[in-house]
């Protein structure tokens, strides 16, 4: 491939596919408020405690937002999930065949120490976190990394080995924090130690004041080299940025209502739903709201483990996800904030819909010619979680119905006390669980389930028994967020692959289907998004069919409550709220607000 | 008494070794151990304290889909972080090496901070000592006190609604009394009289003596109320039942005879005598003030103390920190258990510990 | 008849004068003795039906739904408006399109006239809810108090009191085997050390060191790891690390009693060691005991509540005061868990405060009524 | 001469489940100042409950009534700073229980010092030159070294010395004595005696004495009054009722006379038990470590022997280690020497081993309030050896405990009340039931009629005498009232400060004592019996 032939693409910015959304001279991101004011506070809270501020080891605790001085050669965009854009460089140069990339660095980038930064910082940084690094991630990049080269100055090499998987590479070297080699090299710290202080480097925010355990404040830095840069027009308004620290979410929340912190993205139904009553909602101090949100929705769900024999009829692990009341659970449980999920790729362009496409039928019939897939693939529509009819009552009897016809058929009959038995083995269903939030959801589903003459417990451990029992196979289902990212490839293999279901933090059900593993060689053969799409909703078809998950439920809003002194664009980007990004400090509001004594 | 004690200090060391071994034996048996805890801090999860500080949500983010080549966890790594921990070696192995470091007062660090575990001991002790001292010691103030009156009018109104005035306290679960005290007096739907968190002002530093005493107890008031409401029923009616035995005795008629005051017969006299055990219970009591915690009225204040500590690294399997801290307290506690026998006899001396029967 | 000896029938009377303790003992045992039928006062299950004028007790003996001419030959969902339609109408089809209306006929005796109907009556226990029932009715949970449900539902949505009823047996038989055992065998120790002193002692005390030391999170850890929850097994660990708590005061109190005048009489009398133990010396040396009692009881709740509070006692199902008090502090918004916990709570631990404040009372000489 | 203690129409009842029992009924009787008034009568008969009711240290279940003045203020019913300002300054307590009545847990120096700071607001080395002149002054020897002291650490002379000097410290007006010198030997008695006269004639000091030793009532009272049943019987000046006692009680009382001698021991009589000489040391610990700095050599080389049939007394000094050597021969503390019981040798023997032989070797305990369980009814305490050692199986047991509580003279009704509810008189009895019930072979008598009136007195030794005679019993007979000792011993043992000064036949010893002390003991004794 790298015989020299290739043509080489010198690029502002770079994307897997297509075009890029913006052009070399951007003005600004389509989604920020250009003349954003700037100044003012924003603070939002933290649970439990830090210690350090280093994010790359697993000593210590790291604190909130100790990477928001960092920055990297390439940046994204919340409206893109595609394109990454120069930053830290003019332009970049790559082959097609992405065996290296070269930076062409600007000149003008200072560490917020006055020094400038050059391809040797860079060339420093990418080996510290080679040699340093999270050892999960040292022991992977060290071999897909040939070698780092110092072109000039201004200029650097990345050149990728073999095995490097040629549609993550540029990505992965763009997204490099950049250290100052001088800096790490005078004061001797290392990356695999925790640190009391971020590390010196380029971006808007140093650290202003630390109570360690308490409260870290963010300041502006006022000499940051890159205010005036297009990619930052609008952003980084606040002048500074405070997290307070709360062990308890009660107290946390009553830390709110008081205005010891003003922005608060609630991620409790409960507390949502019935919690934003207090004073200072009601006279208008605060104020509540919900935001769209456009991300891929959180694949959450009960996965059975495979392996266990109970579960390798797909019958039985239908008629064990009809028991699932998910209408009930929520408006009984939740509070209506939720929406079902059905797919890895939940509101997307990924996601399956309907009967195949053409595309998709083109994928799916040679292995249903192979017999890897029954034919009914092809025509039918794609797998949805099954809704109960009725949301007042935990049971729906028409399931119950449907269920028990399944394991009737399966040869699990009832035996004199209305449990189920083949071969004498009882059908029991044991949910590991190290979360004490899912016993309200998960022991309605039992209580429904021993109607179906299940046997069905509640196991719920600390979370290293939880680890040790899910290494080891020894569980029915388990929670898992299956989530898949807008550019599938080859990870696809650690979630679903069969390679993967002896070991893995991923394929946790220990899947093993030819089927799902030839799919995926599909998705990570497939060349620009149309051909990735395609191939993405044909894998979400046949992973859907598998049966191994019981789909639980995601939300696509933001909730997020904050006192009113704070603005943001009038539409927000789909893939992030950026509340600390690209929202702004309204003076005016603020004076009123404390005028009127909103904070203590 | 002398040879007593002398056994007694030399009984300590086998009897520490045993704890140790038996402690160290057991945790060869836990399932789930210090890799699964960062496995599952990985993942993002492995939060000890999910059970207690509540408010969670429904969603569960998982770990992210989109680092290159997302290997799950490669045995290497596995065998890294065991090479690290030590797992490598034998059993037998580890625990000598541990006790020969314990020897020389080597603790060892945390595995999952670089900070050794007497730092991290020391770290939580104000919070810790503040609870400890002052909860306790306002439960004395006002228990033996009470428990003595209580038992001078036996049966009467006061008795009978002090009696309920410390049931309701101590029947209060401790924490829905803490909440209640926080949404009360500190938080932000009625009245903000009190601090949310922590025992000093961000501003602490720059206070003035007497500014940094009144801001230091202005933040204690709501912790330490709600830790002592429920310890008052034990004492005050211990007090009150040992009181109850003793004021009746002959010795007692002797000391009014003497014309004392009541004040100075109940305290000269029958308390000696009644709290035996409440007052051999002090320097257990006095070191527990130093090591004392809770762990859910910490998590309420947002307070780090050894409540938490302890919690954390027992569920996380932080075993340098559980090794370091039960060494400590253990050795501790088997000299305070000599102390207080001596106290017995300090108390009465008709008291010795000879074998009889 | 049981002949109690003089000495006991003057405790015993001195224990009737005391009205308050007299009081709490039988408001407690009738507490207690009514939680032990909580089946019959709460459940789901009907406690009596006629079906086809065949009489059943669903709450002792498993009926599957197809025994009333249903579908499913697992157990019949009795609150279903259908299963409770085809017991009423003696298992007519059609109580699976329109079991609401099927009912009310029969309830107002509106004669059905289809073949094979059977009237049929249903008696329903006063609590209509298990511990584990979820509550049919539509809402949100925790639910307020309402006429369905007295004290409100849960988070999970079950019923309080249904879950007060037996989380208050389930605690009291865990504390008070709990507390019986632990202290059996604390005091027994704390006498033996404390009375024999010497070697004993001192290998003892040893002993109780150590085991103190154990860690007792890593045994029911591991213990549950490899025999599997259960409220037996949480029983006895409770027991195997509760009982020292009692040693230290014992023993103390022994070593002090021992050198006193009596306990040389009796011994010069010839009564055993045993007997002067406990026949002689203990009922002295019982105040903190007889004072710690009430707590032991209650701590023993609170210690299975912050058990499960840790996510190591019992299954979450199980109807334990202690998850009661968890999600009232999880629901601060449904004051009425709190309420309900903490009144529990508080009365159970006042009627155990006052009775063994009698018992104190009853044991103590001088104690004299006017 | 004014009353300085008016008491007048004084009853007291003490509740009982539900019932009241009264202990005394309408006692009238007044102490002048500079008078001592000496209440005498029959044990229980409510001198003790009537002495305490003066200034209100009964129990809370007792109920007072009548009226009972001090210096003209009225104490039935009086504030309890009204009434601390009278005790212990106005007016001194001594109580009849003096083993009891001190804390347990307090030295000496301290309960001393306590009452002296309290009244005379000295301090320092001062009260500590007080104390010790007061220590000595009531016959205590070496007074500075047993400040330290702890109350278990004393002998029952030497606790009620310290009481008696408690109650002197502050020069009271008023002295209420409850038996002051029961546990006092006749020289001590006498010294004890004399310092109150003098106080009585220096300060003028008035006295409410209570005994039952008629010799002393002669001796220091003005006035008596005899109480019986809860009642007073008879009141005047002493000569008068002495020469001429008008009420059938008092005639009794003062013809009561424990004379005679013991029948003598058979011929070929076995030997019970033999000691060889026997030594006990008591450490002395000082110091933080408690190190040992010395002994109390509370007994040196004793040597005795006793046969069946035959009883041994014991007299001497106060402190002389009588009780220890007792204590000693029924193994309740460590001895070094030998001591055999019928042949074998006890002192090897292990608790357990000596278990089966208590039925056997049986004591009454000198502190008998001490000796019996607070929370056991009495009966229980009487009947609680017949079961341990297997007698009497086919009996029923409480026939058998009223049998004997009738036998010492109390009253078979009262056997389910506890320890605390009886006289002083009545719980010596009650320990002297609980070791007779058992019939033993050897019995160790320790003070046994100390806080018995005469009439009681006689009747026990004659009880005593009988069973001895009908089954050959031995008894240890410890007693400082020399003319029991004569009446019921066949031998005498003399002891002073640890060491035997002289042995013998009993007619020997009291007619012809060699030794000095002995001499200057048969002296105090029976020189003041012909006063
Ligand atoms: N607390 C009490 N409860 C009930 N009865 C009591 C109580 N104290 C004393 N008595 C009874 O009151 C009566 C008088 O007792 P008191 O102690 O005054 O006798 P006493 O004359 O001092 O006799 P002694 O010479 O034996 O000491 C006795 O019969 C005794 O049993
Ligand atoms: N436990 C002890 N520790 C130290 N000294 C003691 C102890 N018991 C007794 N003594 C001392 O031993 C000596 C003898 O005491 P013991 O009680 O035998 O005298 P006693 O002859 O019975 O006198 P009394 O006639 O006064 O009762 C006394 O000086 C006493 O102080
Ligand atoms: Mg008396
Ligand atoms: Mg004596």
């Amino acid at each position: 491939r790298s015989d020299g032939h290739d043509p080489v693409t010198v690029s502002h910015g770079y994307s897997n596919f297509d075009e890029l959304m913006y052009p070399a001279d951007f003005p600004h991101f389509n989604y920020v408020n250009p003349d954003a004011p700037k100044g003012g506070e924003i603070s939002q809270w933290s649970q439990g405690t830090f210690d350090s501020f280093n994010m790359s080891t697993r000593k210590g605790t790291p604190a909130a937002l100790a990477t928001i001085g960092y920055e990297a050669i390439l940046v994204g965009t919340a409206d893109d999930p595609y394109g990454s854009y120069c930053y830290l460089c003019t332009t970049m140069e790559y082959p097609e065949s992405r065996d290296w990339v070269i930076f062409n660095l600007r000149d003008d980038v200072t560490f917020s120490d006055g020094t400038g930064m050059t391809a040797e910082d860079l060339a420093f940084s990418f080996n510290l976190s080679l040699e340093q690094g999270i050892t999960e991630y040292r022991e992977v990049y060290s071999r897909f990394l040939k070698s780092v080269e110092v072109l000039g100055p201004y200029k650097i090499k990345f050149s990728f080995t073999e095995d490097a998987p040629r549609r993550d590479v540029v990505n992965w070297v763009g997204g490099t924090s950049a250290f100052s080699k001088a800096w790490w090299e005078e004061t001797g710290t290392r990356l695999d130690e925790s640190s009391d202080a971020p590390f010196l480097a380029t971006g808007p925010y140093l650290l202003d004041s630390v109570d360690i355990g308490r409260q870290i404040v963010y300041r502006k830095d006022p000499n940051w080299w890159g205010v005036d840069q297009p990619a930052n027009i609008g952003r980084n308004n606040f002048e500074t940025i405070r997290v307070e620290y709360f062990a308890d979410s009660s107290a946390a929340f009553e830390g709110f209502k008081s205005g010891a912190y003003t922005f608060r993205v609630e991620n409790s139904s409960k507390q949502w739903a019935t919690g934003y009553e207090f004073p200072a909602v009601e006279k208008g101090w605060v104020k509540v709201t919900e935001l769209p949100d456009g991300s891929i929705g959180s694949a959450q769900a009960f996965v059975y483990n495979l392996d266990r024999p109970q579960w390798q009829d797909p019958r039985v692990r239908e008629a064990v996800g009809l028991m699932f009341n998910f209408e009930w659970s929520n408006e009984s449980l939740f509070y209506g904030l939720y929406a079902r999920v059905n797919s890895f790729w939940q509101n997307s362009d990924l996601e399956a819909k309907g009967t195949p496409s053409e595309g998709e039928l083109a994928i799916l019939q040679p292995l249903v010619d192979e017999g890897l897939l029954p034919a009914s693939m092809l025509t039918s529509e794609v797998a949805m979680a099954p809704p109960s009819a009725t949301s007042q009552r935990p049971l729906d009897r028409g399931n119950l119905r449907r269920a028990t016809a399944l394991l009737d058929d399966a040869g699990w009959a009832a035996g004199a006390d209305g449990i189920r038995r083949k071969d004498g083995q009882t059908l029991d269903a044991v949910f590991l669980q190290y979360s004490p939030q899912f016993d309200r959801i998960v022991n309605p589903m039992i209580e429904n389930l021993k109607r179906l003459g299940v046997n069905a417990v509640l196991d719920r451990v600390d979370t290293s028994q939880y680890i040790e029992r899910r290494r080891s196979g020894d569980f029915d289902v388990v929670n898992h967020t299956l989530t898949q990212g807008f550019e599938p490839g080859q990870q696809l293999r650690q979630w679903f692959g069969s390679e993967a279901a002896d070991d893995s933090s991923r394929n946790i059900m220990r899947l093993r289907s030819p089927a799902v593993d030839r799919m995926i060689d599909a998705v990570v053969a497939a060349e620009g998004l149309d051909n990735i799409q395609t191939a993405s909703k044909a894998l979400d078809r046949v992973l859907r069919a598998e049966g191994f998950w019981i789909p639980q439920w995601f939300k696509d809003v933001h909730t997020v409550a904050y006192y009113d002194q704070y603005r943001h664009p009038d539409a927000l980007p789909p893939f992030a709220l950026g509340e600390l990004d690209f929202w702004w400090y309204d003076a005016d509001a603020a004076a009123a607000l404390k005028d009127a004594g909103a904070f203590q | 008494m002398g040879a007593y004690i002398l056994r007694r200090l030399l009984l300590v060391i086998p009897t520490l070794l045993g704890i140790m071994i038996l402690n160290f034996a057991l945790t060869q048996f836990v399932p789930g151990g210090p890799i699964e805890q960062i496995i599952a801090q990985m993942e993002g999860g492995g939060d000890v304290f999910e059970g207690i500080s509540g408010g969670g949500s429904e969603i569960v983010e998982g770990a992210s889909d989109d680092y290159i080549g997302a290997r799950g966890l490669p045995a290497e790594f596995i065998a890294e972080l065991e090479k690290e921990f030590g797992f490598d070696k034998p059993p037998l192995e580890r625990f000598l090496t541990m006790m020969w470091n314990y020897i020389r007062f080597d603790f060892g660090e945390s595995y999952f901070r670089s900070i050794s575990v007497v730092d991290l001991i020391l770290e939580k002790m104000p919070v810790s000592i503040t609870l400890g001292l002052w909860s306790t010691l306002i439960a004395y103030m006002i228990s033996i006190p009470l428990g003595i009156k209580k038992a001078l009018r036996d049966g009467s109104k006061f008795d009978t609604w002090t009696s309920g005035a410390i049931i309701v306290g101590y029947a209060i679960p401790g924490f829905l009394f803490a909440i209640l005290l926080i949404v009360l007096f500190a938080g932000g739907s009625f009245w903000r009289f009190f601090p949310l968190r922590g025992l000093t002002s961000d501003n602490w530093s720059e206070l003035s003596m007497i500014g940094k005493v009144l801001d230091y107890f202005w933040h204690i008031t709501l912790p330490v109320l709600a830790s002592t409401i429920s310890a008052f029923a034990t004492l005050t009616l211990l007090t009150k039942n040992s009181f109850l035995d003793e004021i009746k005795k002959q010795y007692v008629m002797t000391a009014k005879a003497k014309g004392l005051t009541e004040n100075r017969v109940l305290y000269g006299h029958v308390f000696r005598n009644a709290m035996l055990i409440v007052i051999s219970g002090f320097p257990a009591l006095f070191i527990g003030v130093f090591f004392g915690g809770s762990l859910i009225i910490e998590t309420l204040f947002s307070l780090d103390g050894l409540g938490r500590l302890g919690f954390e690294a027992a569920v996380a399997r932080d075993y340098p920190v559980v090794f370091g801290t039960l060494f400590a307290f253990s050795l501790m506690g088997l000299v305070i258990g000599i102390i207080t026998d001596l106290t017995y006899v300090f108390i009465d001396p008709r008291i010795d510990f000879e074998r009889r029967g | 008849m049981f002949r109690l000896s003089p000495l006991n029938r003057r405790r015993m009377s001195n224990f009737k004068r005391n009205r308050r303790a007299v009081w709490s003992f039988w408001i407690f045992a009738v507490l207690f003795g009514l939680s032990l039928c909580a089946e019959f006062i709460a459940n789901d299950k009907p406690i009596l039906v006629s079906y086809r004028g065949e009489l059943r007790m669903p709450v002792m003996s498993f009926y599957s739904e197809q025994d009333f001419g249903g579908d499913f030959l697992t157990e019949a969902g009795y609150s279903d408006p259908e299963v409770k339609c085809l017991i009423v109408t003696g298992g007519l089809v059609d109580c699976f399109d329109t079991p609401e209306s099927l009912i009310e006929a029969v309830a107002n005796d509106v004669a059905v006239q289809v073949d094979g109907f059977s009237a049929g009556w249903m008696l329903w226990p006063v609590i209509p809810y298990s511990y584990n029932t979820i509550v049919d009715v539509a809402g949100v949970a925790p639910a307020p108090p309402s006429a369905t449900n007295w004290l409100g539902t849960d988070d999970t949505k079950r019923d309080v009191v249904a879950r007060v009823i037996y989380g208050f047996r389930l605690s009291i038989v865990f504390a008070l085997m709990v507390t019986t055992g632990a202290s059996l065998i604390g005091i027994v120790a704390g006498a033996v050390q404390g009375y024999f002193g010497g070697w004993i002692d001192l290998v003892f005390q040893r002993f109780i060191e150590i085991w103190t030391g154990m860690p007792s999170l890593y045994v029911i850890i591991i213990v549950f790891a490899i025999v599997g929850r259960s409220f037996w097994l949480l029983v006895f660990l409770t027991i195997l690390f509760g009982w020292p708590s009692l040693v230290g005061v014992v023993r103390a109190e022994f070593f002090r009693a021992r050198n006193l005048e009596y306990v040389r009489a009796a011994k010069a009398l010839g009564v055993s060691d045993r007997v002067i133990m406990f026949r002689h010396m203990l009922p002295n040396a019982m105040v903190a005991t007889v004072t710690m009692l009430p707590f032991l009881i209650t701590g023993a709740i609170g210690g299975l509540a912050s058990l499960d509070f840790l996510g190591f006692g019992l299954p979450s199902s199980a109807p334990s005061l202690g998850e009661l008090t968890l999600q009232a502090k999880q629901n601060l918004q449904a004051p009425w868990l709190g309420f309900t916990a903490f009144f529990t709570f508080a009365i159970m631990l006042s009627l155990l405060v006052f009775i063994f404040e009698g018992v104190r009372d009853a044991f103590d000489p001088r104690k004299t009524f006017s | 001469m004014t009353a300085l203690l008016k008491v007048k129409d004084l009853t007291v009842g003490f509740r009982q489940d539900g019932a009241i029992s009264h202990a005394v009924r309408g006692v009238s009787f007044e102490v002048h100042k500079g008078e001592t008034v000496a209440l005498v009568g029959e044990s229980g008969s409510g001198k003790s409950v009537t002495a305490l009711s003066t200034v209100q240290l009964l129990d809370d279940n007792a109920q007072v009534g009548g009226s009972i003045t001090y210096a003209g203020r009225e104490m039935v019913g009086a504030s309890e700073p009204n009434l601390r300002a009278v005790r212990g300054n106005d007016i001194s307590f001594i109580f009849q229980e003096p083993m009891t009545s001190l804390n347990p847990l307090h030295t000496i120096e301290r309960q001393l010092t306590e009452s002296i700071e309290l009244h005379q607001g000295l301090r320092g080395p001062q009260v500590k030159t007080k104390i010790i002149e007061l220590l000595s002054q009531v016959g205590i020897r070496d007074a500075e070294s047993r400040l330290g002291a702890y109350p278990h650490q004393l002998s029952g002379g030497q606790r009620q010395r310290v009481m008696i000097a408690m109650a002197l410290s502050n020069g009271p007006e008023l002295l209420i004595a409850d038996e002051p010198t029961t546990a006092l030997d006749v020289t001590i008695q006498a010294q004890i005696l004399d310092l109150l006269a003098d106080l009585k004639r220096d300060v003028g000091m008035s006295m409410l004495f209570i005994t039952h030793d008629l010799t002393i009532v002669r001796k220091i009272a003005d006035r008596v009054c005899v109480m019986k049943d809860g009642e007073i019987v008879e009141a005047g000046p002493t000569a008068e009722i002495f020469s001429n006692p008008q009420h059938p009680y008092t005639q009794m009382l003062l013809s009561a006379e424990s004379a005679g001698v013991p029948a003598p021991v058979p011929d070929g009589a076995k030997v019970m038990i033999e000691t060889d000489q026997l030594k006990i040391w008591f450490p002395i610990h000082a110091g933080l470590l408690k190190r040992t700095v010395g002994y109390v050599k509370a007994v040196n080389n004793a040597t005795l022997t006793v046969r069946s049939g035959e009883t041994l007394g014991i007299v001497g000094e106060s402190g002389s280690g009588k009780t220890t050597l007792a204590l000693a021969i029924m193994r309740l503390i460590g001895s070094e020497g030998r001591i055999t019981f019928e042949g074998t040798d006890i002192h090897a023997l292990s608790p357990k081993q000596m278990r089966p032989l208590r039925g056997d070797i049986q004591i009454v305990f000198q502190d008998p309030y001490g000796s019996l369980s607070p929370r056991m009814t009495v009966a229980e305490i009487i009947a609680e050896g017949l079961a341990i050692h297997g007698l009497a199986p086919g009996k029923n047991r409480r026939d058998m405990v009223a049998e004997i509580m009738g036998e010492v003279g109390l009253d078979p009704a009262l056997m389910d009340r506890y320890p605390h509810e009886f006289s002083g008189g009545q719980r010596q009895r009650i320990a002297i039931a609980r070791a007779m019930i058992l019939r033993p072979k050897l019995l160790v008598l320790d003070e046994p009629t100390s806080a018995l009136d005469m009439t009681v007195q006689v009747q026990i030794v004659e009880l005593l005498r009988d069973l001895q005679v009908k089954f050959g019993l031995a008894y240890l007979f410890i007693s400082h009232d020399l003319k029991v000792v004569r009446a019921l011993s066949h031998k005498v043992m003399v002891m002073k400060e640890g060491d035997v000064v002289e042995a013998g036949d009993a007619a020997d010893i009291f007619d012809a004592p060699q030794t000095e002390y002995t001499k200057a003991l048969m002296a105090a004794a029976f020189e003041g019996r012909s006063i």
